[in-house]
């Protein structure tokens, strides 16, 4: 069994090293052929794992690989914990991560930087699979600093630009601000329980519900809380909430399959997925809870609002993503942690799909990305606008698409929730359906409908994308569209994560959910019966009303709410705080501690001022050698009067 | 009859005036050496006069070698003198200042 | 048959040979440049055995030896590693050679001498780690600083008198104050044997003396705030061989000093004082962690950077007080002595790797401002990847060593508590910013001058020193187990020797 | 009084053996000079170097059993005696082998500096002999007048003259005030004869103000001798402005002769009063520690800086003796013979890089010393590490010793100060070493000098690094000299 | 006993006189004399303390040799004495009062404290036929055989210094040499040239 597992992780970081170091020797071919081989192999072998736990009930595997270290008798293994999360999780990533391999032929055909960029998505999807199969905290804490740095090179990836090179700083450096938070976290679950192992724990979550955290020598707090909070801080940071997801926008400086699979798929799901992990500890903090529902909700609702005044194709679907990864967070806040697995599955579908498409826009209209100068390109790309099609609608919850059943569970299940701040919550997530549909269909309709916008040179090169394109939209439309029916009964509420998710009887909404479900059918009817389906419907008149029918309308909006414009184009003055008060802060700082701390007071005053204090007693006291023998006898004199006066004195 | 303590308080008053000698003037250097001429001739009282009233001669011929040696002593004094003021054409205290600092 | 005195071999061998080297001449530097090579190379495999003949089981010093050496003064030539040791020893050699071939074509001015004193600094810096004897740990300690005075300023940069000058006094003026504790110890314990140290009881006036006597040695050598401004002076004039060596061993001297000295010498002082270092040590994170940021040579960056994961070896070794009176439990304590040992060894490969990789830009370009380049990935792709490797091990990336120690003493330190975590934590941070804003700044973005657009990517040469660093880095960064067993046993024995009170009578 | 016999007076004589072969030999010597011409004028040197080599063979064959007085009780032979003569003649040789071409060089080649030269070393051996009041005090006449006229033996140099007449004035000065005090000690305890005086301030006269009133004239003409401050204005003057073989002869040699000044006088004589000498010496020694190693750091003359620095060896040496100890004066008789050793070495440097003109004797003399010569340069490098007191030389088991000793009676505020000052004196040494390793030569002239120079200049320097690795021998013999 | 108590104050008046005036005297011939009074005195008192060979020692070798070799190299070098007379050093408000402290310390120990009470003893009286000579002289050749020959050396070396410091041929001068010219011979002094009678052209 192991060896399945070590298989699926090893072969693509075999892939990568291949193609990364010996990419020269291998050529373009090779690489592109053994990353994917690679990860085909991991996503069949991921495949087969998945059947076998779902389908034969093949029993929770939970085992050491090798032993990383043993320090005062805490052993740190690198290890796999495989269950039925970790087996889903294993399923989307290599499958994403497939198509991507696909995709990233046609799209990065021409860029010199084939072989190591094949080299870096291989490398990425081992990191993820062993964030996914990690069975400890110390693993867990290894893959997701491993895919951020990937996501980092990725990001970066044309170094050239400074605008990328300022994003993956920027975006590894947010993070790290997560990170923070979360070895923190860890550093607390190892205090409490004394290991790292998700299993020892678990079954040890009441010592640290029971243990309280001294701040002060006065002032304590709950250590479950503090532990949780610390951790979803991690989760902040990699899934981009507010206040940490300023880097997701400015990350789509990296090549689109990037984003797709990085930035929308899969590493800002992480969060996601360890806090679904973690749910044994969250379920015990209702103050933890509620914090990762507020958060969320902000996130969801406020997120959205900036994808309507984006004008960049990728930048909307970015926003989006951001919305979306709120969606799911606030989920986890209502301890619904099935559901939002459940959308992070779908959303990674369409999302991708979503990129991907965008990407094969952006290849047709010769790596332009502002959606203003689109437009039309319905009957220039067709598979590409249907299938974005797809996408589009399972990202605003079209009936019966996959986004619909997971996105309206949701919602639903937030509604639910009792914890403080669930109603603000709901009303956050009720109000981004219309928000989504809205910029989703601006999005749309700016880039594939309407008058053409693009100069005639780019007009007369447009045609659809090769097939190594189109071929991996296609493949994700399939389950962007069909998915939800399938999965919505097991995932949510056939037992599918018992073992790896726990959820205390007071907060299982799904729960209570699972006793009102009649199958998929009936759900997708009585959704009709909800706000967010005609919110959603609203969302995309007004996206055709605003942006199709009668642009100036649009603008008249605009003028109208100038100031509310303002504040959405500069999404919120988070950039301009980060840089100007955080970033420039610190260096600020660090230059005034370097120039007054070390340089004047520390090496001026102390270090070089003793110097000088030396030199300067050495030139007084030279100039008593006068070279006068009277004043040289006079001191021999004096030395003696001294001795004789100190006798006299002390006697 | 003389005690020990006038004797020792006249060669007090003759160190101690030998010594402000050393320091006080400024004047040639032949000063300095008579100087140091008196000084001794201070301690040899102290010796004399211990002698003298310990019933011990020791004292009395230790003050002969200071004799011989305070004779020897000027010779090379002014011998150094001598070569001095070839040298500077000056054998003032105060223009022995070439080396300092 | 020279198995008795393995360590003996391995502190002359490089004297004798850097002698021979000196003997050589500046005139001939293509035969010092091997014989050189040649030596450290030996001293390299030599030292090979004390890791596969290492006992990890025990505690007790081993490959010991013990002869007389000043009789009057009761002091022997007695020598031995522990767990802790040894691989600061193998650090050492290895380093060693990479330095001997680094500097192979990039120093043409008295070649013999250079490596001369390279040679004989390695010899003195084994010494120090085997020492068992006070006053040889001593000698050793100081004549370590003049092949680095020497090295510094012969083959340093424009301020290299200043700077060489500067940390001379500083360090000697450290540790003549930890001589005249050695000396109070001696008179109490009547001799200079480190373990008779360790068993003497003291009352605590006298160990918070001596301990701060030590703490005058050892933090200047860490280097800990405030006395650490001669590290950025000193690294910036170095020739690249110097700094390495400065960077990867000289200031594990210090860490090395408070494990093997200060903490077992004087629990109870440490114990009092323990606030004060982990205060200075969590300065050291923070401060010179912003410090860093407003750097503009590469250089500086770099060296306070050092300070600044110099903190954790400092804060690991005396966190483990208030782990005790935080938790009442020893629990904790060995893991935060392990982490700072692994993080002294981590940190000698990054830093001594960083200022290689420096050094390679500087041999090309012969500017260590951060803006005199910017785009080096254009011209030296590989060079590229290896500088953005050392610079993510320097922000404790995991997988790379830098993450071990970090990551160990962090955990450590939350138990003692949870504002050292914390504070240790902000490393995360600005550990990432500075260097990786040194990486954009320098190796990402477009070409940015005619210089940087003639830069020509590694030599063999220099692609071997930094791939046998990149393969060491990886290495203890995906397995660190072989080290932390070697070391287990001594951490667990250190960890009793601090906690026993010696308060006599 | 009346019962003598000479022989009573004469017994013994085998003991001064030494002595009397030093005191023919120089006398012949003198005679001999007459006979060689100007031209083989190294000849005298020859003959002097060798005269000291066989009273050192001489002394060395001394049979000591325990201290033995003899010439009517006013010479002592013990195992410090024998030591310190040895390293004395010694070092007079080596520094006599460092002068000939110097002194060729500026045609002061004369067989009176030798004769000069032998007859101070005499002096010495008496000083390190004496065992009388009487003694000592003829015996530091006997030095002192050679070394004021050897002082001034460039006759045509006004430096050399000044500062002789400096020398002359204070030294003057200092032994009037010795014999003051050595009056009042002698009007005190009754006695010329240091046993009888150590007997009656044993004897209850410890704490006699007339006796600590004579120590403390006593302290100032030995602070004198070793250049103690504040006795130590003539030290940087007269190491300045004599010629720099006189330089090398007064640096050397006669500190071993203010060390055996100070131990007759002090531990022989007055040990009964340690408590309060010792105190007197605690503030000449912080003080000469401080004003030595501060006031140097402003030089540029080398010569006025190792003058400097003499001064602040001087409070280290008296660390050792203020202790009160055995081991304290082991320490202080280490540091004397050690620092001996290298300051002969470090004069002899300058005298090797000087030549027909050029005194060598300013610190950028030494600049990029190491281009010309690495050789030499290591060589001088060695010396001013010892000076700085750095292992693995000598001067670091020197420093060492002494800290011990105050450490050992618990003046551990001393021994930081002491530290600390040496911090200070670093700079300086460095600043050497700096010249010559990190500077560029200004002047490529080629160091030649005799071989015979050159050599033992060279071994002088590996002594340096050889007893800094090994000292135990050394220790040894000052163990077994002060026991 | 009055008589001699007297005697002994009034030298002492004398004594410290002149060595005030040896020190303060702005003419070193004046100094010099001064000095020689100095050494009349204590010779007297020297003899009134039964020190006879000393106090005429120190006439016979101090006044007699010392002080006329003072005299000599005063007026040999010829010093200008208008420039010597000056005044004491400018800092001698100081340097009076440490001369003064050193008086205080002197009689505070001397006087007040009698060395600590030793300075009280009487002087022994001498033995019947008490010679200072004799005794000295066997002390000096017995005992101190040793120191004797010290300071013979001591005085060699004086002598050998004073000569190589003042001793110089200097090279301009053309002083007579006797035997040269007397064992001068008719040749060298006179030379015959054999020359051509006229100059050719």
């Amino acid at each position: 069994m192991e060896s399945i597992y070590l298989t699926i992780v090893l072969a693509p970081l075999v892939a990568a090293i291949l193609a990364g170091i010996g990419g020269r020797a291998i050529g373009r071919i090779g690489a592109q052929s053994v990353t994917i081989l690679g990860v085909a192999t991991s996503f069949a072998l991921s495949a087969l794992v998945l059947k076998r736990m779902v389908f034969d009930g093949a029993p929770t595997f939970d085992a050491p690989v090798y032993t990383w270290l043993v320090s005062d008798g805490v052993t740190m293994q690198v290890g796999f914990l495989i269950d039925h999360l970790s087996a889903l999780m294993m399923v989307v990533v290599t499958f994403v991560s497939l198509m991507v391999h696909i995709y990233t032929i046609g799209y990065m055909h021409d860029d010199p930087g084939y072989q190591r960029f094949f080299s870096y998505i291989s490398l990425f999807t081992f990191s993820m699979l062993m964030l996914v199969m990690a069975n400890n905290f110390m693993q867990l804490f290894f893959g997701w600093e491993a895919v951020g740095v990937v996501s980092y090179l990725l990001i970066g990836f044309w170094y050239t630009r400074p605008s990328a090179i300022f994003a993956n700083m920027k975006a590894f450096l947010v993070n790290r601000v997560g990170d923070f938070g979360f070895v923190l976290g860890i550093a607390a679950v190892l205090y409490y329980t004394g290991s790292l192992d998700y299993s020892t724990v678990f079954a040890h979550a009441h010592a640290i519900a029971a243990a309280r955290v001294q701040i002060t020598p006065t002032i304590s707090w709950s250590a479950i809380s503090f532990t949780c909070i610390c951790l979803f801080i991690g989760a902040m940071g990699k899934s981009a909430q507010m206040p940490l997801h300023v880097w997701l926008p400015d990350s789509m400086e990296g090549p689109t399959p990037i984003s797709a699979l990085i930035h929308a798929a899969t590493m800002v799901t992480a969060g996601i997925f360890m806090v679904a992990r973690m749910s044994p500890l969250f379920e015990l903090s209702n103050t933890a809870l509620s914090t990762v529902l507020v958060i969320g909700a902000t996130t969801s609702f406020f997120m959205g609002l900036l994808g309507v005044v984006a004008n960049d194709i990728k930048r909307v679907i970015a926003y989006s993503t951001l919305s979306q990864l709120g969606y799911m967070t606030a989920a986890l806040g209502a301890s619904a942690y099935a559901s939002a697995i459940f959308h992070l599955m779908t959303h990674a579908f369409f999302k991708a799909l979503l990129f991907l498409a965008a990407g094969s826009v952006i290849i047709a209209m010769h790596h332009e990305q502002d959606m203003r100068k689109m437009g039309g390109l319905r009957k220039y790309m067709p598979i590409t606008y249907w299938t974005c099609l797809v996408g589009s609608l399972a990202l605003i919850g079209f009936p019966g698409t996959a986004g619909f059943f997971s996105k309206d569970a949701l919602i639903e299940a937030i509604g639910r929730s009792q914890l403080p701040g669930a109603g603000y919550a709901y009303a956050c997530v009720t109000a981004g359906a219309f928000v989504t549909a809205l910029y989703t269909f601006r999005m749309f309709f700016m880039t594939f409908h309407g008058e053409e916008r693009m100069d005639h040179h780019t007009r007369d090169h447009l045609h659809e994308s090769p097939w190594v394109v189109t071929l991996p939209l296609v493949l994700l439309a399939i389950p962007s569209a069909v998915v939800g029916w399938f999965a919505i009964r097991p995932l949510l509420f056939g037992n599918f994560f018992a073992g790896a998710i726990q959820v205390a009887p007071t907060h299982d909404v799904l729960g209570a959910m699972g006793t009102e479900f009649h199958g998929p059918t009936a759900f997708l009817l009585s959704a009709f019966g909800g706000l967010p389906i005609w919110l959603a419907a609203a969302g995309v008149v007004c996206a055709w009303l605003f942006f199709l029918k009668r642009p100036e309308l649009a603008d008249a909006v605009e003028r109208r709410f100038h100031g509310l414009y303002r504040v959405l184009v500069a999404k919120y003055g988070f950039d301009w705080f980060n840089e100007n008060v955080l970033a420039a802060g610190a260096r600020r700082l660090g230059s005034g501690l370097w120039r007054f701390g070390d340089q004047d007071v520390i090496d001026g005053a102390l270090v070089n001022g003793s110097a000088r204090t030396v030199g300067w007693f050495s030139s007084v006291i030279r100039t008593v050698q006068s070279g006068y023998l009277y004043h040289y006898a006079f001191a021999m004199i004096l030395g003696l009067a001294s001795l004789l006066m100190w006798l006299l004195w002390r006697t | 009859m003389i005690t020990l303590t006038e004797v020792l308080t006249l060669s007090g008053l003759l160190f101690s005036i030998a010594v402000a000698g050393v320091f006080l003037n400024r004047k040639n250097v032949i000063l300095l050496l008579m100087c140091i001429e008196l000084m001794l001739l201070a301690v040899n009282f102290n010796f004399v006069a211990f002698s003298r009233f310990l019933g011990d001669i020791n004292g009395q011929i230790f003050v002969f070698f200071i004799l011989t040696v305070a004779a020897a002593e000027a010779a090379i004094g002014l011998a150094i003198l001598v070569v001095l003021f070839r040298e500077r054409r000056s054998i003032d205290v105060e223009d022995l200042d070439s080396l300092q600092g | 048959m020279f198995s008795g005195h393995l360590l003996s071999i391995l502190i002359w061998l490089p004297i004798v040979g850097g002698f021979a080297v000196l003997a050589v001449g500046n005139d001939n530097p293509s035969t010092a440049r091997w014989a050189s090579l040649l030596v450290s190379v030996a001293t390299l495999a030599a030292s090979v055995p004390l890791f596969t003949r290492f006992d990890p089981h025990t505690a007790a010093m081993q490959f010991v030896e013990r002869s007389a050496w000043i009789p009057s003064v009761n002091a022997h030539f007695a020598l031995g590693i522990d767990g802790i040791a040894m691989p600061l020893i193998l650090l050492t050699t290895f380093t060693t050679v990479l330095v001997v071939i680094a500097g192979w074509g990039s120093v043409q001015k008295r070649v013999a001498q250079y490596f001369g004193a390279f040679l004989i600094l390695e010899g003195a810096m084994i010494g120090v780690f085997c020492a068992l004897d006070a006053l040889l740990f001593y000698v050793f300690w100081e004549v370590m600083l003049i092949p680095m005075f020497i090295i510094i300023g012969v083959w340093g940069g424009p301020r290299r008198v200043y700077a060489t000058i500067k940390f001379f006094l500083y360090t000697f003026l450290g540790s003549l104050l930890m001589l005249v504790a050695l000396i109070y110890l001696h008179l109490k314990s009547g001799s200079y044997d480190l373990a008779a140290f360790q068993r003497l009881p003291l009352s605590l006036t006298e160990q918070t003396m001596i301990f701060l006597a030590f703490f005058a040695a050892f933090a200047v050598k860490v280097p800990m705030w405030p006395v650490h401004t001669w590290l950025p002076d000193a690294h910036v004039e170095a020739p690249t061989g110097g700094s390495v060596i400065l960077a990867a061993i000289m200031l594990k001297m210090g860490g090395y000093g408070f494990l093997r000295l200060s903490l077992p010498i004087t629990p109870d002082a440490s114990r009092e004082l323990a606030w004060l270092i982990i205060a200075l040590s969590l300065i050291a994170v923070v401060y010179i962690g912003f410090v860093a940021l407003a750097q503009k040579d590469m250089k500086k960056l770099i060296a306070y950077s050092s300070i600044a994961h110099m903190g954790f070896v400092t804060l690991g070794a005396f966190v483990g007080y208030k782990i005790l009176a935080s938790t009442g439990s020893q629990t904790g304590i060995a893991m935060a002595l392990d982490g700072s040992v692994v993080q002294m060894i981590s940190h000698g490969l990054i830093s001594g790797a960083l200022f290689l990789c420096v050094g390679v830009m500087y041999d090309r370009v012969h500017s260590r401002e951060i803006d005199a380049y910017g785009g080096v990935v254009n011209t030296m792709p590989i060079f590229a990847s290896f500088m953005v490797l050392f610079a993510l091990a320097n922000a404790g990336l995991p997988g790379t060593s830098g993450f071990v120690g970090e990551f160990l003493v962090i955990l450590a330190s939350f138990k003692g508590n949870v504002w050292y975590a914390f504070f240790a934590a902000v490393t995360l941070i600005l550990g990432a910013a500075y260097t990786l804003w040194l990486v954009k700044r320098v190796i990402f973005g477009p070409v940015a001058n005619e210089k940087v657009a003639a830069m020509k990517d590694l030599d063999g040469r220099e692609f071997l020193v930094l791939g046998v660093l990149a393969i060491a880095v990886l290495f203890v960064g995906l397995w660190p187990a072989p080290l932390l067993e070697a070391m287990h046993a001594s951490t667990q024995h250190l960890t009793q020797q601090l906690l026993v009170s010696k308060i006599g009578p | 009084m009346n019962a003598f016999s000479v022989a009573a007076f004469t017994s013994g004589l085998n003991l001064a053996t030494p002595e009397i072969f030093l005191a023919l030999a120089g006398c012949a010597i003198l005679l001999l000079d007459l006979l060689i011409g100007d031209s083989r004028r190294h000849w005298t040197a020859a003959l002097s170097i060798a005269a000291l080599l066989v009273t050192a063979v001489l002394a060395g064959g001394v049979e000591v059993n325990g201290p033995v007085t003899a010439l009517g009780g006013m010479f002592l032979v013990d195992a410090m005696s024998q030591a310190l003569k040895i390293v004395a003649l010694v070092i007079v040789a080596v520094a006599f082998v460092y002068s000939v071409e110097y002194m060729r060089h500026r045609g002061i080649l004369k067989g009176e500096y030798f004769v000069l030269g032998l007859f101070a070393t005499l002096g010495i051996l008496v000083l390190i002999s004496a065992a009388s009041l009487v003694t000592v005090y003829l015996g530091l006449e006997l030095l002192s007048l050679c070394l004021y006229a050897m002082v001034a033996f460039d006759r045509d140099s006004g430096r050399s003259a000044e500062s002789a007449i400096k020398y002359f004035v204070l030294g003057s000065l200092a032994s009037g005030t010795l014999l003051y005090g050595m009056s009042i000690i002698y009007g005190v305890t009754g006695s010329l004869d240091l046993g009888s005086i150590a007997a009656a301030v044993q004897g209850g006269l410890a704490t006699n103000i007339g006796l600590l009133f004579g120590i403390a004239f006593v302290i100032v003409a030995i602070g004198f001798k070793f250049g103690a401050v504040p006795f130590h204005m003539w030290i940087p003057d007269v190491y300045e402005g004599s010629p720099t073989c006189v330089t090398l002869f007064v640096g050397s040699a006669p500190k071993i002769a203010a060390f055996a000044l100070a131990m007759r006088l002090l531990v022989d004589g007055l040990g009964g009063a340690q408590v309060d000498w010792g105190q007197m010496l605690v503030v000449l020694s912080v003080l000469s520690m401080a004003i030595g190693n501060v006031v140097a750091i402003a030089q540029t003359n080398l010569k006025r800086m190792l003058g400097y620095s003499t001064i602040s060896h001087v409070g280290y040496i008296l660390l050792g003796i203020l202790a009160g100890t055995s081991q304290g004066y082991q320490s202080a008789m280490f540091y004397t013979i050690t620092y001996v050793i290298v300051a002969a070495g470090s004069f002899g440097m300058i005298l090797l890089l000087s030549r027909h003109g050029f005194e060598a004797d300013r610190i950028e003399d030494f600049k990029g010393l190491n281009a010309r010569s690495p050789w030499f340069a290591g060589m001088m490098a060695i010396f001013m590490f010892s000076l700085a007191g750095l292992p693995p030389f000598i001067g670091f088991w020197a420093k060492l010793g002494v800290i011990q000793a105050v450490l050992g009676i618990n003046a551990v505020w001393l021994a930081v100060v002491a530290v600390l000052f040496s911090v200070v004196g670093a700079y300086y040494y460095l600043r050497v070493v700096k010249m010559m390793y990190f500077d560029e030569p200004v002047d490529a002239a080629r160091i030649d000098g005799s071989p015979l120079m050159r050599a033992v200049l060279s071994a002088n320097a590996l002594l340096v690094l050889l007893l800094g690795i090994a000292p135990g021998a050394l220790f040894v013999v000052c163990a077994h000299a002060l026991p | 006993m009055m008589f001699e108590t007297i005697l002994f104050f009034a030298f002492s008046a004398v004594l410290v006189g002149a060595a005030l005036g040896v020190i303060l005297s702005r003419n070193p011939v004046y100094s010099a004399l001064l000095l020689v009074l100095c050494f009349f005195n204590s010779a007297v008192i020297w003899l009134m303390l039964d020190a006879e060979f000393l106090g005429i020692v120190l006439v016979l070798v101090y006044v007699g040799a010392v002080m006329v070799l003072f005299l000599f190299v005063v007026m040999m070098l010829d010093v200008n004495l208008e420039e010597l007379r000056k005044g004491l050093a400018g800092y001698w408000p100081l340097a009076a009062a440490v001369a003064g402290l050193m008086v205080f310390a002197i009689l505070n120990v001397v006087v007040a404290k009698h060395l600590g009470g030793l300075a009280l003893r009487a002087a022994p009286s001498l033995p019947a036929g008490y010679s200072n000579t004799r005794v000295l002289g066997e002390a000096l050749f017995t005992r101190y055989a040793y120191p004797a020959q010290l300071a013979a050396v001591i005085l060699l070396v004086a002598s050998i210094a004073a000569i190589v410091l003042t001793l110089r041929h200097r090279t301009g001068l053309k002083p007579q040499n006797v035997g040269e010219q007397v064992k001068v011979s008719a040749k060298d002094r006179v030379r015959l040239v054999k020359m051509a009678p006229e100059k050719r052209p």
